[in-house]
């Protein structure tokens, strides 16, 4: 049985993605109590599924390093996964938060040694990587993960596999019996970072990813080209398996648009001039299909830099169509506005730029909380002791998002502070 | 130039964005459009489109006026609805495109010759005869279309196709008698003069 | 009991006219449902979004509501149900922008007088005869009525643009629609899922007065159907059904292909499906016979 | 804790440590060799059971060293972690067996490996003291914010907010800065349609009613001494007149500056009234205030065109390569003013891509669609004015052709410029970028502004600057890290930003801020090594005051007194141990970390003698990154030469050449120093730390030499945490080298 110590004193972080992190590091490292909720198994949420960051094309994974190291290390935070907060009532000050936490099968023995893994036979679509490999059914979601402990998947339960998995474990780590707990916490402050899903790419009809393997997503691209990834960073087209040497890529795909988002997602610009890099650096040429190239501030040097880039090229158009050709080429139609110039171009693969959809479930929330009609939640003073960090409150980039999260530490210290001094 | 186009072009001086919003059928959403270029490559009909939707917009914006109404691109439309469907900015292109062709039909600065313009035109003739389509009627009319030499030709290269229909009881020579018609006629074609005269007095209001 | 619809059939189903093969399966096809299709009295022509050079967006307005007003007063609380796309466009049109603006509330009424009609405020649905039998009669209960199965048949379901868009079937993708094929399935045949032309535009409203540019649609639309093994086409629209079935000689003329497919609409199938005979199904209503029709219609 | 050195050992045969090692022998490598006074096995020592077995010993006062001989030390961190005793840790899981192949053949040698790292974990915790709280310092909550305006004010009113007293600081006469000067703002809620109050008189009355926070007119910060928790501030105002605060953080938000549109010549701005900035027609709008706007000859205007990107995305001399990214959203708003009292007003706005990212954004452009303005994709090549009329020639980029508009008005979109002080580097940077160019070494560089913060240190008097005068932090993931401890940039001088973003910056900067003063009361380290105790402390005697600490340490934490000697600050410290790789006579050490914990596990490995065939290659590895992408390596059973030997560092800048001349001394065959990536997108999380590592073995050769020793014997590289499979490749060619050049000559 979880327990967790909580007091109107303690700050609930809804959310353990690198904003929520963020958030619940800076106010724990000012010495607050906090305990960060988080959906997944483990903590990073997105940004452990990117390969690189814009514009410095450095590695999530080792702001990850620190921050998990600093989590480790930090005994004021309390993480709980695979925990999702199902209600939330009370106010400022004092906040009720029912948190469901769904069985791991898998407790604190667990070394990470492996064996139940190696035990196991069956396989499962890997989320982590956008279903586009598998894993077994008793893994570890990725080789960074924290908390550094398995799970097994709960299809497993009640086969002879998950037995294999308890009996090749030593330590008594699994238990297979392990029920859906909920627990009640009392908190003074509440921060939603529970970030962003990428839009749903089968929607968007004329660019028939459902019916096309090689149109396929950004943030499977992005798994593509990491080297710990599916295909071990090969750019592979999923229908032949060939290296594709002609990557076109489709902005505001689900974004800026009343059949689907009619935000601006804000990061795929930048997403996909970073992406080109990818295709630059394996001998290949890029297309951008695009309506406008948001690259605001800084991020202008970087846009610059792949214009310069002879094996990228732009066009100003929002693809109206894409067929696909006998040799499984996607086939984009379309009008290039600079001057009305017609085109029917067969790319080796197509990547959707696909936008920003909050992943906040507004049912969870009380009723006063304002959220817009993006569904995303604003900090307009108007929500008492209930913050919103990162891509909860707006489409953000990491480096923004981390802002925001630092933000709402201090928006959440101010409340239990206010508490600790009435309470004296 | 019809008189009603001079006063249209003194009343809106060089804002034609102004006067398509005012007078063409879902003109005020023209200025919504971003350019993204969708309908233009969506139109079944693309390649003969000198302007495509997206550049008739722009166009429009630019206060291309003669080149915009003079043009034969709109009559390009099937109203197949693709752009409609895909439009990221909810812009009813199609009824835009027909709005900009009767627009530019009334103002007399419409091509002439443009042929959907006289078949359109024709359709619209026929059915106010007797309140629906005589398909025969409006078929000959068709093939002499362009004058008697050419509505022969025409008519010979479709004999195969009218022979066909009528074997297949789908063309009735005996429509050319009259044929299919409603009862109130006179009711209709009040209806028709009183919808006509509205649209007459709100444009010709808004010339002066 | 029987479902009852007030029934706007449209100038294309008149006898003796090119749709009018659609209006004999559709009759038979309503008969083995218990569908009740009421036709509205006197109704007249919608000007199928191509009269728009005479007549203004008013006048135009005007037509349709006419007939929305003439249903209303002679088959009140019954929903309008077109078997014609164009027709269904039009007034489905008609309804929602009156009911969307005001100004042409207003102008449209005031029309309507002259003809001593009215319309309410709540108008009646306007629904396509697909629509009716997806929706209220379901493909299980259209599956349950066939007799005959049309086995052997492969059917690409030309959907066209207006039955598609910008309405459509709930639930159906714009570019993607699949319900045509489930018809064509339930009825024992067999379908052409990739069937990539299924929604794109015959250009039939211009089928007159561009000939050239609308028989370039056509014919891509035909070659892939034969690309996709079909023996035949069937679709829910008049228009398309003869821009697609007529033209065919004259392609084959333009571009020395060898076109002869059958275009049929998907109330023929059902009809022979149904046990009914050619001529109840329509089937002596097609230029280019449907060979395998006739053959299971003649068992 | 006990002065006498009291080191326990504890061996886990978990996780298949126990069936591939002899963990009996390792216990015996430990008390003989490691001189631990006892060792002892586990099967689970992870388990509540095995810790329980270690905090009783604790408890008994059995030990208070501790050793784990178990995973890395990055695994199971929470449950090896025992309050007041020092821990290390032999890394014999990740290190060895998950890196070696299980066969007859290998056996040997993993064994020798691991014993070696139980005798490494000895050596280290041998040299270990227990970091403890300095209490160099008391609580100072005092917050020092530079700057008046939107940002200023909400870094203060945030900070107060918590509890935490503000100084405010003002170079004018009134709060409010730029965002005062505006009519309205950009929309920031929902419906995002309209233009919105700036909020700035709200937040003026907020400062003022604020009982804890003191705001300074006409003032700047004259001096800034001392360091986080104990900064030692003079405030001036004009008229001379000094006060001095003890502060205990500070938030610089000294704002933008307008881009100075008299460069624009094309535009006719420096020939005509009715060309003005954004910034001056906001000046319009508030005096019209609702009604009409007049230009400056009174014509109420009827038509104006906004030039977007004005001098700005232009890689021009003197121009901005950047993007403002607030502009777009600007004119728009601009463009409402005239459409909101009189829809026939022509505006137009001329861009090239219409930047509008984010929820709302979308909903203003759109809504600025629906009021009718009209937006252009072109580019503006000239304006012409002739007396008050104006024309604009642009060349329409929809429409492919040159065209030209007449306007009442036009309105350059000039973008922001950071109010950003001296950049304190900006010598060393010219100096190297003359180097890359091939020309002379400048010796001094012009500087153009006056200093913000005055600050008294050695390494100059303000924040380092990024790119484009920006101050703002290289790290993606962790902005506010800039390289002055204890002081924190925000708002539009760190990056360009609109008054929303500048508002979340501002209460961001706030936190960190507050944190610092907590930190710095606790003596504890800022991130990374948030909370590390331990405090680099120098032996005066050794000391022949060369000066490379001060000069070479990444944050400017250390001073020289009066005498010469470096003077340590310790809440500026943020204990990466560059000055203690920077030491030529190693004065330089922190309690856990130091010449000697490293220096003696190199010397403490087991060295065969060289006809062995036995080499030996030491790793030197930065623990944020080469160390985890080698434990990834080993979760992926790749294999490694077992002749390896890996020991972390906090930093490769921390890495004394001692260590190496050392290592060659007694024998070791190869060493690797696996750092992080330097240069402009560098990820050393200490900045320069690894740059200052390479730029110290760029000169390990003469050393090689004297000891006549090949060259390839020593490596440096930039290694990245996702070098998973390179890093094993990395050391496994060392071992194929040394192969080839044959053994070190130096075992004895």
């Amino acid at each position: 049985m979880t327990d967790v110590v909580a007091t109107n004193e303690t700050i609930l972080v809804v959310g353990g993605g690198v904003s929520g992190m963020t958030t619940a590091l800076e106010a724990a490292e000012a010495g607050k109590q906090v305990i960060l909720v988080e959906k997944r198994p483990y903590v990073g949420g997105r940004i452990t599924q990117l390969y690189k960051y814009f514009p410095k094309l450095c590695f999530p994974t080792c702001g990850l390093e620190i921050n998990q190291r600093r989590t480790k290390m930090n005994t004021n935070i309390t993480v709980l996964t695979m925990a999702e907060v199902s209600s939330l009532t009370g106010e400022e000050g004092a906040y009720t938060a029912t948190v469901k936490i769904a069985p791991r099968y898998v407790n604190a023995n667990c070394t990470a040694c492996g064996a139940c893994g190696d035990a196991v036979e069956a396989e499962f679509d890997d989320a982590h990587n956008y279903g586009l490999d598998k894993h077994k059914g008793a893994y570890l979601p990725h080789r960074m993960s924290y908390p550094e402990r398995y799970v097994i998947d709960p299809a497993m339960i009640g086969t002879a596999d998950a037995e294999k998995a308890k009996e090749a474990c030593k330590y008594d780590a699994i238990d297979l019996d392990m029920q859906e707990e909920t627990v009640e916490l009392k908190v003074g402050a509440v921060v939603y970072a529970t970030g962003w899903r990428p839009y749903d790419a089968n929607k968007i009809q004329p660019y028939g990813y459902d019916r096309y393997d090689n149109v396929i997503t950004s943030v499977e691209f992005e798994r593509m080209n990491d080297p710990m990834g599916p295909t071990g960073g090969k750019i592979l087209r999923p229908s032949d398996g060939k290296e594709a040497k002609d990557v076109a890529f489709i902005q505001c795909a689900g974004s800026r648009d009343r059949n689907h988002l009619k935000h601006c997602s804000r990061i795929c610009c930048m997403a996909s001039l970073k992406q080109t890099t990818y295709v630059s650096d394996a001998d290949a040429k890029s297309t951008i299909y695009y309506i406008d190239i948001r690259a605001i501030d800084r991020f202008e040097d970087f846009y610059q830099k792949v214009q310069a880039d002879e094996n990228v090229s732009f066009i100003k158009s929002k693809v109206a169509n894409i067929t696909e050709d006998t040799d499984g080429n996607p086939i984009l139609h379309g009008v290039d506005t600079e001057g009305y110039n017609r085109y029917d171009t067969a790319h080796e693969l197509v990547v959707l730029a696909v936008g920003m959809e909050p992943s906040l479930d507004v049912s969870t929330l009380p009723a006063d909380i304002s959220v817009n009609e993006h569904g995303y939640i604003e900090n307009d003073g108007s929500n008492g002791g209930i913050f919103a960090a990162g891509c909860s409150s707006d489409a953000l980039d990491v480096n923004r998002a981390v802002q925001s999260a630092t933000a709402c530490a201090l928006k959440a210290i101010q409340v239990v502070n206010r508490v600790a001094g009435s309470e004296g | 130039m019809s008189d009603i186009n001079n006063q249209m072009v003194d009343k809106y001086r060089n804002n034609f964005l102004k006067e398509v919003e005012a007078n063409v059928e879902e003109g005020d959403w023209v200025k919504m459009c971003m350019q993204c270029g969708v309908c233009s490559g969506s139109c079944p009909m693309g390649p003969y489109w000198e302007h495509p939707p997206q550049e008739l917009f722009m166009m429009i914006r630019a206060g291309k006026r003669e080149e915009v109404l003079s043009s034969s691109s709109m009559w390009m439309c099937t109203s197949c609805y693709n752009c409609i469907s895909r439009c990221p900015r909810e812009l009813p292109i199609t009824h835009i495109m027909h709005g900009l062709a009767h627009y530019a039909k009334r103002l007399g600065i419409a091509p002439k010759e443009q042929p959907t313009l006289k078949f359109s035109q024709k359709f619209w003739d026929n059915l106010m005869v007797n309140g629906r389509v005589n398909e025969l009627k409006l078929g000959i009319a068709l093939y002499f279309i362009d004058g008697f030499a050419q509505g022969v030709k025409n008519a010979l290269a479709a004999t195969g196709l009218g022979l066909g229909m009528y074997k297949a009881k789908r063309l009735n020579p005996f429509e050319i008698l009259g044929g299919h018609s409603i009862k109130d006629k006179s009711g209709l074609k009040a209806m028709i003069k009183k919808a006509q005269e509205i649209e007459e007095a709100r444009i010709s209001g808004n010339a002066k | 009991m029987a479902k009852e619809y007030s029934f706007y059939p449209g100038c294309s189903s008149q006898k003796g006219t090119s749709g009018s093969n659609l209006q004999t399966s559709i009759n038979t096809v309503c008969d083995t449902l218990d569908i009740k299709l009421n036709e509205i009295p006197d109704w007249n022509c919608c000007s199928a979004s191509i009269g728009y050079s005479g007549g203004g967006e008013l006048p135009r307005m005007a037509l349709s509501a006419r007939n929305i007003a003439l249903s209303e007063q002679n088959n009140p609380g019954q929903e309008i149900v077109a078997t014609c796309a164009a027709c269904w466009l039009a007034t489905r049109e008609t309804k929602e922008r009156i009911e969307g603006s005001e100004e042409i509330r207003e102008g449209t009424e005031e029309a309507l007088k002259e003809a001593h009609l009215s319309i309410s405020k709540e108008m009646p649905k306007v629904r396509h005869m697909t629509e009716v039998l997806i929706e209220d009669i379901g493909f299980e209960a259209m599956k349950e009525k066939v007799i005959r199965p049309l086995e052997g048949i492969k059917i690409a379901g030309y959907v066209g643009c207006q039955t598609n868009r910008p309405f459509g079937i709930d639930g159906e993708s714009f570019e993607n629609p699949k319900y045509l094929d489930s018809m064509v399935e339930a009825m024992g045949a067999e379908s052409c899922p990739t069937y990539e032309k299924k929604v794109s535009c015959c250009g039939g409203a211009l089928a007159f007065s561009e000939p050239e540019k609308s028989q370039a649609l056509v014919k891509g639309i035909i070659e892939s159907a034969y690309d996709n093994g079909a023996d035949m086409i069937v679709t829910p629209c008049p228009v398309c059904q003869l821009n697609v079935e007529a033209y065919q000689d004259n392609i084959n003329a333009t571009y020395g292909t060898k076109f002869n497919i059958p275009v049929t609409y998907y109330s023929t199938l059902m009809s022979v499906a149904y046990g009914k005979n050619a001529k109840e199904s329509g089937l002596d209503g097609l230029m280019i016979k449907a060979k395998q029709l006739e053959a299971i219609a003649s068992k | 804790m006990a002065d006498e050195l009291l080191m326990g050992a504890y061996i886990c045969k978990g996780c298949g440590i126990g069936d591939r090692l002899d963990c009996g022998q390792l216990e015996q490598t430990a008390t003989r060799d490691g001189k631990a006074k006892y060792a002892k096995s586990h099967d689970f020592l992870c388990s509540a059971e095995g810790v329980a077995m270690i905090q009783a010993d604790i408890d008994a006062g059995e030990t208070n060293h501790v050793i784990i001989g178990a995973c890395s030390r990055r695994a199971k961190v929470e449950a090896f972690n025992f309050q007041n005793v020092s821990l290390a840790r032999a890394n014999l899981r990740e290190g060895v067996i998950w890196i070696r192949p299980d066969n007859d053949e290998s056996n040997e040698t993993t064994q020798e490996m691991a014993d070696d790292y139980i005798r490494m974990a000895c050596a280290e915790s041998k040299f270990q003291k227990l970091a403890v709280k300095s209490g160099e310092q008391e609580l100072n909550k005092n917050i020092l914010v530079v700057g008046g305006g939107i940002t200023g004010m909400t870094a203060a009113i945030e900070a107060a907010d918590a509890g935490y007293p503000a100084v405010l600081v003002e170079k004018s006469a009134q709060l409010g800065g730029v965002m005062g000067q505006l009519h309205r703002r950009i929309a920031t809620k929902m419906p995002y349609t309209d233009p919105e109050d700036t909020t700035v008189a709200d937040l003026i009355a907020k400062v003022e009613a604020a009982s804890n926070i003191t705001v300074h007119l006409n003032s700047t910060v004259t001096k800034t001494a001392g360091a986080p928790g104990r900064f030692d501030v003079d405030i001036s105002t004009e008229s001379g007149a000094t006060s001095n605060v003890s502060i205990g953080a500070i938030v610089q938000a000294s704002g933008m500056k307008q881009f100075d549109a008299n460069k624009l010549t094309e535009f006719a701005y420096d020939k005509s009234d009715n060309v003005i900035t954004q910034l001056e027609l906001e000046a319009l709008a508030k005096e019209a205030d609702g009604g009409p706007i007049k230009r400056k000859d009174g014509k109420e205007v009827q038509s104006v065109v906004f030039v977007q990107c004005a001098g700005q995305r232009s890689q021009k001399e003197g121009h901005l390569s950047y993007c403002s990214g607030f502009c777009c959203a600007a004119s728009i708003k601009q463009a409402m003013y005239f459409k909101d009292s009189n829809p026939g007003v022509d505006t137009v706005i001329m861009y090239d891509d219409l930047r509008t990212p984010g929820a709302g954004g979308e909903d203003f452009y759109r809504s600025g669609q629906k009021k009718g303005v009209i937006f252009t994709k072109s580019s503006v090549s000239t304006i012409e004015a002739n007396g008050n009329d104006l024309t604009v020639n642009f060349n329409d980029k929809i429409l492919n052709e040159d065209q030209s508009m007449p306007a009442d008005l036009v309105v350059l979109a000039t973008g922001q410029e950071p109010n950003s002080g001296p950049n304190p580097y900006a010598l060393d940077e010219a100096k190297k970028a003359a180097e890359e160019a091939g020309e002379e070494m400048p010796t001094e560089v012009a500087v153009s502004v006056d200093s913000i913060l005055n600050l008294k240190y050695r390494q100059g008097t303000d924040l380092p600057h990024l790119k484009h005068g920006f101050t703002d932090s290289h790290f993606i993931c962790f902005p506010y890290e800039t390289r002055r401890t204890g002081i924190y940039s925000a708002g539009p001088v760190r990056r360009p930003m609109d008054s929303q973003q500048a508002a979340v910056d501002a209460t961001g900067a706030a936190m960190k801020a507050i944190q610092e003063v907590e930190n710095a009361a606790k003596g504890a380290a800022a991130h990374p090594r948030s909370g590390d105790l331990s405090f680099p402390s120098f032996r005066i005697e050794g000391c022949t005051q060369c000066k490379r600490c001060t000069v070479e340490c990444p944050f400017g934490a250390i001073e020289e007194d009066e005498k010469g000697f470096p003077s340590y600050n310790e809440s500026r410290c943020r204990r990466c141990g560059t000055c203690m790789g920077a030491c030529p006579v190693r004065v330089i050490s922190f309690e856990n970390y130091s010449v000697d914990t490293v220096g003696q596990q190199i010397k403490n490995v087991d060295m065969p003698d060289e006809f062995d065939e036995k080499p030996r290659i030491l790793v030197l590895a930065c623990e944020n990154d080469a160390y985890p992408a080698l434990d990834m390596a080993a979760q992926n059973k790749l294999e490694y030469s077992a002749f390896t030997r890996v020991v972390p560092v906090r930093c490769l800048g921390s890495v004394n050449t001692i260590w190496l001349t050392d290592a060659l001394n007694s024998g070791y065959d190869g060493i690797i120093l696996m750092g992080c990536q330097k240069g402009d997108d560098y990820q050393c999380h200490f900045v320069k730390g690894s740059e200052i590592a390479h730029i110290r073995m760029s000169k390990i050769a003469d050393t090689l030499q004297t000891l006549n020793l090949e060259e390839e014997r020593v490596a440096t590289y930039e290694v990245a945490i996702t070098d998973v499979e390179r890093t094993t490749q990395l050391i496994n060619d060392m071992a194929e080298t040394v192969e080839k050049i044959g053994m070190s000559p130096f075992k004895f």
